[in-house]
């Protein structure tokens, strides 16, 4: 087999070695009983060519080639070449956590910077290496409220990612942490702030917010983190949209940022793997779940980094670690890393314009073609609207003919608003396919 | 040699340090659109005026930086890399391939299930397959690593034994588990117990059977255990938890000592993970991602996460509509990408060659053990399946821990093994060659074991003052932790 | 450290010292017709037993090996290689990306016209956009690399005076020439006659209407000359050759100083190659593969070799019934996924682009130049373009030769710059750094070079005895000469 | 630009260091007449992701998933994913040819390595660092000939690849050298010995001949080599389908091996790069082309490799040396060499084994469809027929209708083989496809 370096005669030779006849002696103690004699039911090894085209058989039966509105968390951008060059050298593929730093110093240096960058763009003052996701992140960066707050019930806005509420939901259930839904408000779109209010009591953690939110919309992160304040809660804020971060004034006053990367770092591969970030002020990073990158010298005075603060982790405080994170998303961060690193500044900047010039001009074009609206808050490369001469589905039945994968019904999440898309446009997206998609909101007036 | 200066490469500083204003490494098509006023559009108290510090390099520079940064990094691409515990075998190129076939990287995890067939057939020939290779009855690949699997596994019993109206408060844990078992313990609000080993490293069913009772949810074993070796009394400890009404758990990371050989399903094991990103050879990528597959016996199977697929008459779908699940433990399908990876890993092999990479690893493990015994001290005498545990008691005695040793093999050009796990054995040596490695890469190893063993009675300092041949020398962590450092800030005056 | 044996990764063996009977790094899928007898259907004679020697190792060693054996070079995602006249500027990666879409990588040279559309119009647009940018009238892909293009322009020249039944015998070469240019000529069949170059590096334009008769087939001119400056008279000497009926070929290796500034068909020159593997940014490789498109004015388009790509009103066909062309110098199409590179690079600047980068190309050359005419001699005072040229004779002084502060380089940090041409500076350092390197590699250049110049004077042995910070010192280049040894044999007993 | 890492700032800070106000004064010595002022005429840059979308287009045009039973000297072949991991490396991707040889042992041994291999599969004692591709290492290798036979006139098999003739045309034509067309004989397709025979005069300095021939057949080189030897003549022996390296007895005897290494290295990317190998015997060396890598230690007695016979090159001996070739094919040949190292001994032997099987099988199902065999010699994995319900155009029109691109039409190039398609079957064609042609073939029978 090619991937075993091991001739015959090496085998026969390391058997003897071992004073052994036959490679079953090797599981003596393994009771009989428990050992298998007939083999797995699994075909024959294959080639690597039959491989690949297994996976190019798979790979057809899907979108490729499709134009696509969805975004909902997992967005379409373009990714430089340089990401997979970097991403794909044995020296970063192939290495383990960067536990020996002597010789794993271009993980630890890439880690740093990673940390720095995601410091500097979401205004808090350190980050951590890495979470699973953004879905992940959120629960963690909650669990992190509640001790550094000693408190119990967490709200949530609605209008943050459904998936990322379930998950939320689960983390929480068996850890007497309350994760309370706070409504959005149904004009706006943004966190009802009265309702919000009226729950914010002396036993709240945290509030947790997500900007743009699951509808595209824009949140006023600060006057919600003075809320919180109020009340002696930290303000959690989250985010799924990465490209965002080139334009948006970041939430300063949040206490804990989480979110996810993937829009800076990986394709949306059917869901993974992407990359969460955890950042927060200083004073909190002793409660920071997850890896964490410092800097130090070596025995010679030099410049050199490190994982450090370790006592925070499950392989010294096991079972009262913050987390139990243990391998992270390093990979899909270092990819973040050098999408950041190329872009730049100015790079993020315009991403970010292109976005919204994007979202705006669909917002428009459908607007013109009888859509209406949901929300009158502003948003960022995405937005809900409601057909009004043909029914959502029927829309996109009707663009998927014409190889376009139309906006995400939002009746799966939010009954209320059976009937409404939640429509994405990236900077990837062509102007003719927004026509083309516009016309399929027209079909039905039309005809 | 003092009178050169550092290399270039030895040199490079950190990409903020080489920021000017106006360079770029990246440019967008030009928009075809009109441009809109994001201060009009968002109000302008919502726009931000500037990334202080962010980078702005060119491509060129960037790729440097990076290509110079790699440089300083051990991989599996470069030789071995036996660390104990995290089976670092090699990581087939043609897994990457496939991970970036258009149809599979750029699939949207919302897109009309249609367009979705080929990924989920790919998921479910991956689920049968793991199925198949650990004896269980059904898996969910949505945790995200092992530890999320843990997490999952533990829900799952939880949900379980509250189904049945019979809530339990406690865990029980060996005290040569990994971290990850009593940190995941704890997040699924259980209690940790530790029961400590027997003087084989193994679990001691007695005192198992004494603290077995009816507040116990489940114990948490890794098989073969962390120490390397086969708990061969697995069946009674899963007696002895059953008729307690608790749950075996088994932390699968081991499985590169049993695939082919061995299924958990048959031990009497009820929930286990899998970390794809050891066994099924996905890239570690120096910390992830991985994946974490949750495998379950039939029981267990109405709570596994949402969604699961179902196969109609016409097509593969997604099925959410489970009332008893658990609900999600992360958004989407999981890393996706990384089960793309470990399915082109098995279908490489076939059922017979898993089976032949098994019996290689577990060669390899004894072939070093037996190269090693003599230099270093074994704690425990029962046989090593895919890794052996030595301890640095004879080294000790000169001043050298297995952290020296670790760093002295540096110098010789390998990775070091695992240090100070498992805790069960004072100053561990954790060494996990992997099937991938040859006869001569081991011969090697093995040599330079035993000559740093030499070096330990001949010159204990030179050990201890390890690695000398590096681009870095001995890292000071303590430093780095009393007065954390975590990113990047301009000096003054920059 | 003496004590510490080598680096495995330092020790990298050759492939066929890993091998062992039985190994393999590939498997093809299973045949899916019946197998047959070679001995049969060839007849046994005719079938090998064995290749003695040849390599049996797996996928995993053949990762390693090559993965090790690339740590020990050096190369432009490194560092500045500042080789003159080999223009060694930042490889795009994207050129990579495309050269490997399947619908181009995997043409075939003869698949049908109609299904070759894309292909001829990416070699039709390079064309136009090469012809635009040297301002000639037609050009041809085929030829694989500069000395190639060379040979095919001389060849061009050739049939153009022969079929004006004007034979001609020889061709004129500046003493400051690449070594290519000369022996290019003797391959084409002419004598070479070289001229000396005057005080300034330049063309003697008076000793060149002395020897320019009606023998006289053409004068190689190489603008920028190899000393980077530019050849002022170029006009004149254009209408000396012209006067007697010769032709100007010139040699484009140094385009990188011209693109988007000054256009060689409007210097007078007749023919002219490039290297795209120098100008436009396709990657060298280690030696290869490159690109000599030839580009001619109109009276020597008929010549150019088949086939050519002509519009028909339908579509882009390829042209063999030229009878005037000098036949092929190579088989199919060139090196076609060189030309999709290079394509890919001029699509990347657009026509003000290439000017941008050859104003910074020009400007980092002259930046290096004032930073160290202090400190090294400046043989010729005139203005450089893209490369600067000093000679070592400041250091001679001191028994330090242009080679040994080429190796001195080396522990800096950095690949030396180009020793030993052109011949007309004994002695010569010859620096091109492209337009792709940062003020701050240049500032680090500068500082190298002047430290070194201060160690020539403080300690030469040091510079003398330099490389000391690389793997491999200084090679025996001698030894290897002397004895030949370029294969690997199995020793006695292997 | 991206490609270019200064910002305007540094610009100006180094014009200033040069004493100059703006840029045109870099350009002072051109003389004013000849600098333009005038842009190029080239469309304004663009970015990455429309330049990977430009050439996606232009791919898309071209044959894409289409089978092809295309050979005549480039050849579809799987490629293991690991040669392009190795070769996208920067350390080989973007390093210059190795002259310093400290920083370069990465380069030189691999390039030590493809010698070794070369001559191990050609039964020569030495092989060069590479020619540019098998059509140009072929007139080398005459010339190689004549220059050590010190006579000039060359003997060529008229079934070398027709395109490898006209290129030696091309070569020879200026250089007092002669090649003269070898007949091929009409029945077998090998060369016609008794032409040759009558042909081999004193003055003759070498025979070339192809083994497989463009035909696809195995000539009986080691009898061809005696009949040059007899004569004074070297035989130089070629080749275009590397694949058959794996099973054919090499041609020891012969003097010189030039040949294309294409089917081990690159695929067909419509004509180039490929790479040419040029190996002969041992006391040849010094008349060789091209580079060489050699055996020596360092100043430390370590062994390590460098380019050497130098003297035999342009960049020594200028007009005098024996070859005009510079830049070579490296990196190809690094892919190539791989490529060998990762089939090793078994798997070249067996990817030889499976071309014939196809290319048998395929012969025999288009015999079954009324095809006729233009030659009777063995064949390795391409054979000329000549369909006998249909005309060949009308075989290959109807088999693109179905997604199949037929042979390669001889007429083309053998204006007496009209009506005859040269057909290859490598191990990347399957036995459906065969089938599908074959069934191309028999149209007119059933129709
Ligand atoms: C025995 C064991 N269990 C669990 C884990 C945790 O797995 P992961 O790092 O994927 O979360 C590890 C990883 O090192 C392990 O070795
Ligand atoms: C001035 C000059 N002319 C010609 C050549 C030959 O080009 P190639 O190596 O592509 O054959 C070179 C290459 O180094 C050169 O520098």
């Amino acid at each position: 087999m090619r991937y075993l370096p091991k001739s015959p005669v090496e085998r026969e030779e390391m058997l003897a070695a071992l004073g052994m006849e036959s490679a079953e002696e090797l599981f003596a103690a393994i009771p009989d009983e428990l050992r298998r004699t007939a083999g797995l039911d699994i075909p024959r090894g294959m080639s690597e060519f039959e491989i690949r085209s297994y996976f190019e058989q798979r790979g057809s039966e899907a979108a490729g080639g499709y134009a696509s509105f969805l975004g909902a968390g997992a967005y379409h951008h373009y990714r430089p070449v340089v990401i997979d060059t970097i991403a794909t050298r044995g020296e970063f593929l192939t290495a383990y956590t960067p536990y020996q730093a002597e010789i794993s110093q271009g993980v630890l240096t890439s880690i740093f910077e990673f940390q720095t960058m995601i410091a500097q763009l979401t205004g808090m003052e350190v980050a951590n290496a890495s979470m699973y996701d953004g879905s992940t992140a959120v629960p963690e960066a909650g669990m992190m409220a509640a001790r550094i707050t000693r408190r119990g019930r967490l709200l949530v806005a609605e209008s943050l990612h459904p998936e990322y509420r379930q998950v939320l939901d689960t983390y929480f259930r068996h850890q007497g942490l309350t994760a309370e839904t706070v409504a959005f408000d149904r004009e706006t779109g943004r966190v009802d702030t009265e309702a919000l209010a009226s729950r914010l009591t002396g036993d709240v953690a945290g509030v947790i917010v997500q900007s743009p939110n699951f509808f595209g919309i824009v949140e006023q992160v600060e006057e919600l983190a003075s809320l919180a304040h109020g009340a002696g809660a930290l303000l959690v804020s989250t985010f799924s949209e990465a490209a965002s971060l080139g334009i948006l004034e970041p939430a300063a006053s949040a206490d804990i940022v989480a979110g996810e990367l993937q829009s800076f770092a990986h394709p949306p591969s059917y869901g993974g793997p992407y990359v969460g970030v955890l950042a927060t002020k200083m004073r909190n990073i002793r409660q920071m779940p997850g890896r964490i990158v410092g800097e130090t010298v070596d025995s010679r005075g030099r410049r050199a980094y490190c994982l450090t603060l370790a006592t925070r982790e499950q392989h010294i405080r096991r079972a009262r670690a913050t987390s139990n994170i243990c391998t992270n998303q390093a990979l899909v961060a270092l990819m973040a890393t050098v999408y950041m690193s190329l872009l730049g500044k100015d790079g993020l900047r315009e991403l970010a314009e292109q976005n919204l010039a994007k979202a705006h001009f669909l917002a428009a074009e459908l607007r013109e073609s009888g859509a209406i609206p949901v929300f009158s808050g502003p948003f960022f490369n995405e937005f809900a609207v409601r057909p009004s001469g043909r029914v959502a589905t029927e829309v996109n039945r009707a663009a998927l003919e014409g190889g376009i994968i139309g906006g995400l019904e939002l009746g799966r999440f939010f009954p209320e608003l059976e009937g409404a898309l939640l429509v994405c446009a990236t900077e990837t997206v062509k102007r003719d396919d927004m026509a083309a998609y516009a016309a399929c909101f027209r079909g039905a007036l039309d005809g | 040699m003092d009178r050169v200066r550092q290399h270039t490469t030895l040199n490079e500083g950190l990409l903020f340090e080489r920021s000017s204003p106006g360079k770029s490494g990246c440019q967008l098509p030009p928009l075809d659109v009109p441009a809109v006023s994001p201060g009009e559009v968002l109000g302008s108290a919502l726009v931000r005026s500037d990334i202080p510090g962010f980078p702005e390099v060119s491509e060129v520079e960037v790729v440097r930086h990076f290509t110079r940064l790699s440089s300083w990094n051990y991989a599996i691409d470069l030789g071995l890399y036996p660390l104990g515990s995290c089976t670092m075998k090699y990581n087939p190129r043609v897994n990457e391939a496939v991970a970036r076939i258009d149809g599979i990287a750029n699939a949207h995890p919302y897109q009309p299930t249609s367009l979705s067939q080929g990924l989920l057939e790919i998921q479910r020939t991956l689920e049968s397959y793991l199925v198949e290779i650990c004896g269980m009855d059904a898996v969910t690949v949505q945790p995200a690593a092992g530890a999320h699997g843990e997490l999952t596994g533990l829900l799952l019993i939880r949900a379980y034994h509250e189904a049945a109206g019979d809530a339990r408060r406690v865990v029980l844990i060996p005290d040569s588990a990994h971290g990850t078992n009593p940190a995941t313990a704890s997040i699924a609000g259980y209690d940790v117990l530790e029961i400590r080993s027997n003087a084989s490293g193994m679990i001691d069913v007695d005192r198992l059977r004494a603290v077995a009772d009816d507040s116990v949810a489940a114990l948490m074993v890794t098989n073969p255990n962390t120490v390397g070796i086969f708990e061969g009394q697995i069946r009674e400890v899963a007696e002895v938890l059953h008729r307690c009404g608790a749950q075996l758990y088994m932390d699968g990371a081991n499985m590169n000592a049993l695939a082919g050989i061995a299924r958990p399903g048959e031990f009497g094991v009820d929930v286990m993970h899998l970390n794809l990103h050891k066994t099924f050879s996905t890239p570690h990528g120096g910390g992830g991602p991985g994946a974490g597959p949750v495998a379950v016996r039939e029981h267990l199977e109405p709570f596994l996460p949402v969604p699961r697929i179902r196969e109609s008459p016409e097509q593969l779908e997604l099925d959410w509509d489970r009332p008893r699940s658990i609900g999600r433990v992360r958004a989407f399908n999981g890393n996706f990408g990384v089960l793309v990876r470990a399915l082109a890993y098995i279908l490489a092999h076939g059922g017979d060659g898993l089976r032949n990479a098994t019996v290689d690893a577990v060669l390899n493990a004894n072939y070093i053990r037996k190269g090693l015994e003599d230099h270093y001290d074994l704690p425990y005498e029962a046989p090593s399946m895919h890794e052996c545990v030595f301890s640095d008691s004879r080294q000790a005695r000169h001043g050298v821990k297995t952290g020296d040793i670790a760093k002295r093999l540096i110098d010789y050009g390998f990775h070091p093994y695992t240090v100070s796990f498992p805790l069960i054995v004072k100053g561990a040596l954790m060494i996990e060659p992997t099937e991938t490695e040859s006869k001569r890469e081991l011969d090697a190893f093995v040599d330079a074991m035993q000559a740093i063993a030499d070096e330990v009675e001949r010159d204990p300092d030179l050990v201890r003052s390890a690695p000398v041949t590096t681009r870095t020398s001995r890292v000071d962590e303590t430093r780095a932790a009393r007065k954390p450092v975590v990113r990047w800030q301009p000096r003054k005056g920059e």
